[in-house]
């Protein structure tokens, strides 16, 4: 089972103006650096994106954000974005905010054919608006739906060919949630290492839930906030 | 009156041995430097790390190793790092015990609204909704008035709520109080602040019974 | 008439390149030593293997490797080990293409019954009422009667059942049926058996249209 | 964080008449072998036991069996065991099975704080007796609650001191699942090893979720169907 292909042009091929896609990683942390480029390049249009951030205004999301080619955004956070702002005050941009947990979990459930779940988060605020209320064990649950796209795009450290991924630190984040959940999913990886290679016993993401994998390049793995600390 | 350190040193005292502890942005940080000594906790960041360690040095950051803030982080031994629905299950599953973050406004009855000003810039909730939907534990750590010098400890919140009744425990450059079915009640006081003072910059109901101590911070 | 071998290279036809396969215990297990030339396919153990290779050598058993039907078992290159949750996740989400597993009775509605006879002894459903109520593509590999001589595919099934209106294809020793709303399709005749010994042999409604193929089996 | 007890006997203190358990392992694979002949020892009576298998009359759960110490059985397959059997069909052990999935599911659940979630298993079933039925996308599902327990038991490979596990091959199942469920959960490991020894982007287990662990001995890792092939 071979589910390489060459390059993220290769890799976006299928995506068109109007899809839905899950693009994993949180802040700058993790994002598929080349699928989002390719995106740009092919220029499609009316994306609704859900990722956990939005990416700041020249990295990430933002490169497409910059190019008007979301129409839609479901994230838990999107600060650091001052294009977002501007295009979400205007109204060109419509945004669904969701809490981080559900988020998360929705993706997961989306992938594993639950297809709605009881969460305490976000009771008796503006998320629950119009969602079922049930008490469980004395304490108030709203009902959350699972979200699926027509496209998830994760980011990987290494990946074989049949699509078995592993992560490197808190890269991992929304990546292997996310890639579950996609009609199909699109692996970039760092590393594309031969078949039997990694340990079957230490695989974050199987290759089951993977249909294309790509070795990425140039990744810049931009940092938000540097901070350090001085040697003594 | 307490700085921002000594808000995080206060709340510092309230750890105890063996707790998994998640810490918001701001002044929630500043705890991880103020551990008692013969204490030992574990950060979790809720972007998939446990056993947060301090920033890396200068010239070792990885960017494959963040926290929640988006700020470089390294590990400890014995660390471990997982996806978001994991770090999650964990957080709504009732597996840390303690949580702080800061709030623009909390209400006597537990309720905290620290995620949106409605007509100004919405940066989105990230991980508040569950962190105080799921916690049992809460502890806010906030200034006891804004910048304007009104209180943001309320009778009632005039923000979109975050969560409902389920703050425990605020911690102010004032005061330290528990909410209690009653409303807020004083259980410290700041170096060198009166109860009347804190009384004037709580707008909520204000429980006051017998001497209020002073809190003790090195 | 086909043996247990015979249906099993039947299914084996159905297999396509790429598909990931849950393989039942019983006759669906036999599948994997005749997967056609050219085609690659990974099966998944539902008790958290994908990737699964033949029995280990004499010698070099693992009691940690083990597939559903708790034998021996090993992993081919390129495979992967999970919990059971992500499993089901993977069976509940659809990701598996192909579902093959054995019955009692099935129903010409699609309705299957694999696994309860009541008054008898009951040893549970496993993971089969998870395979059936999810998978969008299921075979049945079965007997076409039982050791009575009785018809297993039935206007309506008597036992209680695992799963409805969820069957697709049929393939026993006399036949290879699909499961339409009006009944029980006929698509191929095992070697040497009559669309009449097919018809006095199922209680259920069958439609025979037109010729009836011979199964071709290497 | 040093949550290492002495053995079995110590892991298991607390645990008493009437408790509900959850306990690791598919068939004999990857069951906690050192607990359990501690619970047997112990003699704790009218327990409820969620596990996927109940063991062989002569080893895993069926020792419990044999002693009855076992008052309700939540599983999702209990053949090969003779005195299971018997006990069921004269009403002396409750017995409640589960879809597999669903009990996994189940377990993350009620680890993971969500008290309940949709599924399609079960379905027009006995399963579905008096639960909740609803449709999405046009699909039948059911609705089905968490399960948590007094003490969950799990069996790992390799674990540290501070409750991180790693699992071996197929013995990980549902062990990872039990461990989130647990009021207090208990992991026997094979070896216990230094903190800092674990890969942290390797580790099956977060040690958030162990109270207690120990390094077990004498494992017998029985194999219920030994099935090899010739060397040709």
């Amino acid at each position: 089972m071979n589910k390489v292909v060459a390059n993220a042009k290769a890799a976006i091929q299928g995506i068109e103006d109007n899809m839905t896609l899950m693009l994993g990683g949180f802040g700058l942390c993790g994002i598929p650096e080349n699928c989002i480029s390719a995106l740009v390049e092919a220029n499609i249009k009316g994306l609704t994106c859900i990722s956990n951030n939005a990416g700041v205004d020249d990295f990430g999301l933002g490169l497409l954000l910059q190019k008007r080619q979301i129409k839609k955004m479901i994230s838990s956070y999107v600060g650091e974005n001052d294009e977002f702002e501007r295009q979400m005050l205007s109204g060109e941009l419509e945004v669904d905010l969701i809490p981080q947990g559900s988020l998360a979990e929705r993706c997961r459930a989306g992938g594993a054919g639950v297809p709605a779940f009881f969460t305490p988060a976000g009771y008796g605020t503006e998320v629950a608006l119009g969602k079922e209320v049930r008490y469980f064990n004395g304490k108030p649950h709203i009902l959350e739906n699972a979200l699926t796209a027509d496209f998830a795009i994760v980011k990987a450290w290494k990946g074989d060919p049949m699509g078995n991924l592993v992560f490197k630190g808190t890269a991992r984040n929304f990546n292997p949630l996310m890639a579950m959940a996609g009609k199909i999913t699109i692996a970039e990886v760092e590393e594309l290492v031969e078949p039997g290679e990694l340990d079957p016993n230490f695989i974050h993401t199987p290759g089951i839930f993977i249909q294309r994998i790509f070795q990425g390049v140039n990744y810049e793995k931009r940092i938000e906030q540097r901070t350090v600390r001085q040697k003594v | 009156m307490l700085d921002k350190k000594g808000i995080a040193k206060r709340i510092a005292q309230e750890l105890q041995n063996g707790w998994y502890v998640n810490l918001g942005i701001g002044i929630p940080t500043l705890i991880a430097n103020y551990v008692p000594e013969g204490i030992s906790v574990e950060f979790q960041s809720e972007n998939g790390i446990l056993g947060m360690g301090p920033f890396p040095f200068d010239g070792e950051e990885d960017a494959d190793m963040i926290n929640a803030g988006k700020q470089t982080i390294t590990a400890m031994s014995g660390a471990c790092i997982f996806d978001s629905a994991t770090s999650f299950a964990m957080i709504r599953g009732q597996h840390i015990q303690l949580t702080v973050l800061g709030a623009m406004e909390v209400a006597d009855n537990g309720d905290i609204a620290n995620w949106k000003i409605p007509g100004k810039m919405v940066k989105g909730m990230g991980g508040a909704m569950d962190l105080v939907a799921s916690a049992d534990n809460i502890i806010v750590a906030m200034m006891h008035t804004n910048k304007r010098g009104v209180s943001k400890l309320l009778r009632q919140c005039t923000l979109p709520l975050t969560g409902v009744g389920c703050v425990k425990k605020i911690v102010t450059n004032l005061a330290v109080l528990d909410v209690t079915p009653n409303g807020f009640k004083l259980i410290e006081r700041a170096p060198g602040v009166s109860v009347e003072e804190i009384q004037a910059a709580t707008e909520g109901r204000l429980i006051v019974e017998g001497d209020i101590p002073e809190m003790k911070i090195d």
